[in-house]
């Protein structure tokens, strides 16, 4: 069946709201409005204002409430608009869910999930645009998630609702309209990375937004003779480092597509794994295809120079295999 | 400002790949310097420079392949200043090769040093280790490598030049060995193993001696003129073991004692087989001398390596009945020595008396 | 030196000289020379070989002794440390 | 003075409760000297009555979100003064088991929820607990805890403004030391009657003698009682005073030597002991005898922790997440 990333994420939270009493989404504009991206449209007629709960601009409050509520015996589902306005709770998130377990002897697990929309690419400008996942991927503590297919957007709650610790769920806001074959079987872990595409000559590393940049970008290689592996992180943390090496020993080499800024990016740390582990298998230094280091601007012509593309990866891989 | 152009190492290159610089802009080069590595068809080669300088722009990338003169770097001649800021010179320093290319090639027990590097920045890359790989055991038929395949091609070509222009007339001599023998088993006997003699050494002595007499067996015939050298640079047929010949020069061999010639001859057949041979080694023997009784023939007649004049070669020491000066019949270890030389240059009479001389030195191996 | 330790050094030596030498499929008790080329250069670069490794000086005397790899190995055997 | 409104047991308990709080920090200010208690130490000496006083208004079953400062708060909520004692010698058998340390003692079994040293970093963590019992139709009271500083910060703001549009069971309990670590209250506050900022959203609050076991309690059961009735959030301020530094880093030059002693005749342990002697419910030799308990508890909790096993280094990545169960 085909549906979109919009739909594949509705009917995962459609399932979780209609299967579990305990589980709630709670955020702004999920209700009345329908949410931001439409993905709760439908939910507060169906659920009632009590589990569709439209909150205050309030991130801190509402984030920190719900990290409450998960301690207080439910599953809230929080959804945060942007991973910008996620700054606002990133105490909550960062001093609260993340240590709690920890600090506490393993007293207080925090069974929450947060949601928010990340990425740039429909001109909003810098402080609508950018991908911070890597701050997040930075914590102990939490589990990092960045559903980049349909099938993994309709996957991934459910797993990501049964972890008993917090779980953050980044939606690249350019796949929402993302259209695709849902397979019969969508269920999915979220513990592991996955190839997407099997190649032998080099290896490209993406995540979320970037990965359909990746699997075009494999596409053109193909047609230039070139046989790109493509690997879909899917979690970002913990990375799922051993699927990672395994591409890498088997290719030897690596491009790290990542739409964050290169410095102390996600990238970075993919590749300081990959260098770790698999130094001796590298058969040429990895490459990183990252955001340029600005503010995501509002023009159009600027924001995608600004951004990893297609033509730039393919561009990192020839550039690697001297072709 | 001085050019650097690749030289013609052996008459049959016509082209080469620059394997690797040795040097970089800005260094000081002497006369005699190894300043670049070539591939020529046959061997890797160091390739010296003829002049002094200081090297001001490197032309060539490694990796390139080029033909013979192709000018691969300037140099500012000493006390000359530079003009025009030099084009960016790539990356001077450690060699660039790939983790992963390194561990392979340790594993393959191949020299990565002597690889060209086909990645980025001339990077040696795992495709290269494994093609050096693929070459290396092309003894296998299945693996006829482009190197062996080169060479042969290169083989073929210096010697058909040779029997389409030179006029070889042949000669043979038959030398008792007895007293070379006995004097060799005596002085090896008194020698730890590092130092022992070979009888090839004392061959070749003797044959840059026996060319001190006859000088016209010694040197080139190029441009319908023979050009006579002075000093014995023979040059010593090896055979590679993937198959192919190469024949590189020891030199002055007549001014060498038996010690020195036999350490050049082995020092030659290690870099030889190695692949890292001078370019001096490759372009400039006067003439060759290839042994092949170890392979148990008893005379072998030799196709003149051109542009050389002479070519002698020594077959197998065996027992043979033998007239000795008083007329007796004994058996003696007898070598039969031949010399094939170009009938432009000298004659068979010349030849006979270089023959006879080279019998008269090896009956008196204390004198070598 | 094991028996064996001493073959493998042996072997390996043969092998820096003549790579393209299988080692299983090398006759123990028939000729060297006569299954691997080796000139006279490279005998001697094989006796320099096992000089090296094994500090045992071997007198061109005896090189009669060395025709088969098992000789090679008995005389070496009886000489090493 | 007004009379005691309870029976000479139940007020011995609050004075017992007082003294042990008393005398367990006092030993904690001595060890921290000895260097047997490390990190930041946040002394509540002085201040006694508002969790003696709150914690005896509440239900087993009610939340307690607390701060930095909640070593008593702890205590009478019944963590054992020697698991807390442990917790702050770092050793295993610490509530937190060593990890936490003086700022962040937790307990499930007493649903004390912490031990948050973020200032105001407790309040939506309270008001998310309110919310799941209110969502799961469970009668119970969050009280949350937190000093006059936390007034300032954004988090009390969207926490009060939660709590109040969705009617939820929380009790904010401030307990107002008119200091904020080195701030007086004027210094930082353009509106230091706090509890009139409860209005701003529309919530119920009232404001009480901090230094009043008795006053703290009463006021707490009324407030309470509305919070369980459902009649939503309720701000309470609790006036008072620590008597020692912020922390054990602080050299207090921020207030006067003069006002810490006026604050001090007021102190909720002597002025209470001596309305029970008045009232012939408390003998100075019972006081004594009490006080000798209180200690003996102390040097046990002491012995206790002294004892106790460190946890082991292997064990440093535990907990980080909740291990998986099988099936």
């Amino acid at each position: 069946m085909k549906i979109s990333y919009r739909e594949a994420m509705r009917q995962a939270m459609h399932e979780a709201l209609a299967g579990d009493p305990r589980v709630f989404l709670m955020g702004e504009d999920v209700g009345k409005y329908g949410g931001t991206y439409a993905v709760s449209k439908g939910f507060i007629e169906e659920f009632g204002p009590e589990r569709i709960r439209d909150t205050p601009l309030s991130e801190l409050g509402f984030v920190g409430a719900g990290i409450g509520a998960a301690l207080g015996g439910m599953r809230p589902i929080v959804e945060v608009m942007t991973v910008n306005f996620s700054l606002l709770a990133l105490d909550q998130i960062v001093n609260t869910a993340a240590v709690l377990r920890h600090m506490s002897g393993g007293q207080f697990s925090v069974p929450l999930v947060v949601r928010m929309a990340t990425g740039a690419g429909r001109q909003l400008a810098a402080q609508h645009s950018h991908s911070l996942e890597n701050w997040y991927a930075h914590i102990p503590g939490i589990r990092v998630l960045a559903p980049a297919t349909i099938g993994d957007a309709r996957g991934m709650l459910a797993p990501a609702l049964a972890d008993p610790d917090p779980v953050i769920i980044f939606e690249h806001a350019q796949l929402y309209n993302l259209e695709g074959e849902l397979a019969d079987d969508w269920q999915c872990d979220i513990a592991r990375a996955a190839v997407r595409r099997e190649g032998s000559q080099v290896s490209v590393f993406a995540y979320g937004g970037c990965l359909p940049k990746a699997m075009q970008a494999a596409a053109e290689l193909a047609d230039a003779g070139i046989d790109a592996e493509v690997i879909d992180l899917r979690l970002l943390r913990p990375l799922d480092t051993e699927t990672i090496a395994a591409s890498v020993r088997k290719t030897h080499r690596a491009v790290v597509v990542d739409e964050g800024w290169k410095s102390g990016s996600l990238a970075a740390e993919v590749v300081a794994r990959i260098v770790e582990d698999c130094f001796y298998d590298l058969d040429a230094p990895p490459v990183r295809v990252c955001s340029a280091e600005v503010p995501i601007p509002y023009a159009r012509h600027m924001e995608e120079a600004a951004l990893p593309q297609p033509a730039k990866i393919v561009a990192a891989v020839k550039e690697l295999l001297n072709a | 400002m001085l050019e650097f152009k690749l030289p013609s190492i052996g008459s049959d290159m016509d082209e080469g790949k620059l394997l690797e610089w040795k040097i970089k802009p800005g260094d000081r080069v002497k006369k005699g310097q190894v300043v670049a590595i070539v591939d020529t068809s046959k061997a890797a080669v160091d390739v010296e420079i003829w002049f002094d300088g200081t090297v001001h722009e490197l032309l060539i990338e490694p990796g390139a392949t080029i033909p013979v003169g192709t000018v691969l770097a300037t140099l500012l001649a000493p006390g000359e200043k530079a003009g025009a800021p030099a084009r960016p010179a790539p990356p001077a320093g450690r060699r660039k090769i790939s983790p992963a290319a390194r561990k392979r090639a340790e594993a393959l027990g191949i020299d990565v040093d002597t690889l060209a590097g086909s990645g980025p920045g001339g990077a040696v890359t795992l495709a290269d280790v494994d093609a050096a790989a693929a070459q290396r055991s092309s003894s296998k038929p299945a693996a006829t490598s482009d190197r062996q395949a080169e060479m042969r091609k290169a083989i073929a070509a210096a010697m058909s030049r040779s029997k389409r222009e030179i006029p070889h007339y042949y000669l043979a001599e038959a030398i008792a060995m007895e007293r070379a023998q006995a004097w060799l088993s005596e002085a090896n006997a008194g020698r730890p193993i590092t130092g022992r003699l070979l009888m090839a050494a004392l061959q070749l002595k003797a044959v840059a001696l026996a060319l001190q007499k006859y000088p016209e067996m010694n040197g080139f015939f190029r441009d319908s003129a023979f050009q006579p050298v002075a000093a014995a640079h023979i040059g010593v047929a090896i055979s590679m073991r993937q198959g192919g010949l190469i024949a590189p020069a020891i030199h002055d061999v007549g001014e060498k004692t038996l010690d020195e010639v036999m350490r050049d001859l082995a020092d030659l057949v290690k870099r030889a087989r190695a692949g890292s041979l001078k370019s001096s080694e490759m372009s400039d023997p006067t003439i060759t001398v290839t042994n092949l009784g170890e392979q148990g023939v008893e005379a072998v007649y030799g196709v003149i390596y051109p542009p050389q004049v002479a070519l002698v070669g020594f077959g197998r020491i065996t027992p043979r009945p033998w007239v000795d000066a008083a007329g007796g019949l004994t058996v003696a270890p007898v070598l039969t020595a031949s010399l094939a030389a170009d009938h432009r240059v000298s004659d068979g009479h010349r030849g006979a008396l270089f023959l006879a001389e080279l019998r008269d030195w090896l009956q008196q191996p204390e004198k070598l | 030196m094991t028996q064996d330790e001493l073959r493998k050094v042996v072997l390996a030596t043969l092998l820096s000289i003549a790579p393209e030498v299988e080692a299983d499929e090398l006759r123990a008790d028939k000729p060297l020379r006569n299954q691997v080329d080796l000139d006279s250069m490279d005998w001697l670069n094989f006796l320099l070989g096992l000089h090296e490794k094994l500090a045992v000086d071997i007198p061109e005397a005896d090189y009669a002794k060395l025709v088969t790899l098992n000789d090679a190995l008995a005389y070496l055997g009886a000489r090493v440390r | 003075m007004e009379p005691v409104p309870y029976d000479k047991a139940f007020a011995i308990r609050l004075l017992t409760d007082m003294l042990r709080i008393r005398r367990m920090e006092e030993k904690c200010a001595e060890l921290y000297g000895a260097g047997k208690i490390r990190g930041f130490l946040h002394l509540y000496i002085g201040e006694e009555a508002c969790a003696v006083g709150a914690l005896h208004a509440l239900t087993a079953e009610d939340n307690i979100v607390a701060t930095y400062r909640e070593h008593g708060h702890a205590l009478v909520r019944g963590v054992s003064m020697n698991a807390i004692m442990a917790e702050m010698f770092g050793k295993a058998a610490g509530c937190s088991r060593g990890r936490g340390g003086s700022m962040h003692l937790f307990d499930s079994a007493t649903r004390f929820y912490g031990g948050n040293a973020i200032v105001g970093g407790g309040l939506p963590l309270a008001v998310g607990l309110a919310l799941a019992d209110k969502m799961q139709g469970i009668p119970m009271v969050t009280a949350c805890f937190f000093g006059d500083g936390a007034v300032a910060e954004g988090a009390f703001h969207e926490a009060m403004n939660l709590a109040a549009l969705w009617k939820l069971p929380v009790l904010f309990c401030c307990e107002n030391n008119l200091y904020g670590m080195g701030t007086a209250l004027e210094r930082a506050e353009a509106q230091v009657d706090l509890s009139v900022k409860a209005a701003g959203y529309r919530m119920a609050a009232a404001k009480v003698d901090g230094m009043d076991v008795v006053a703290v309690l009463e006021a707490t059961r009324l407030a309470a009682g509305q919070v369980r009735a459902g009649a939503g959030p309720f701000f309470l301020e609790y006036q008072t005073y620590r008597f020692r530094a912020h922390s054990m880093f602080d050299p207090e030059l921020y207030r006067d030597k003069a006002e810490v002693e006026k604050w001090k005749e007021r102190g909720p342990l002597h002025t209470f002991s001596a309305r029970l002697k008045a009232e012939g419910k408390l003998s100075e030799k019972e006081f004594l005898k009490l006080d000798a308990q209180a200690e003996k508890e102390v040097a046990a909790a002491v012995d206790f922790a002294e004892r106790a096993e460190l946890e082991s280094v292997n064990d440093l990545l535990t907990d980080v997440y909740t291990p998986a169960v099988a099936p």
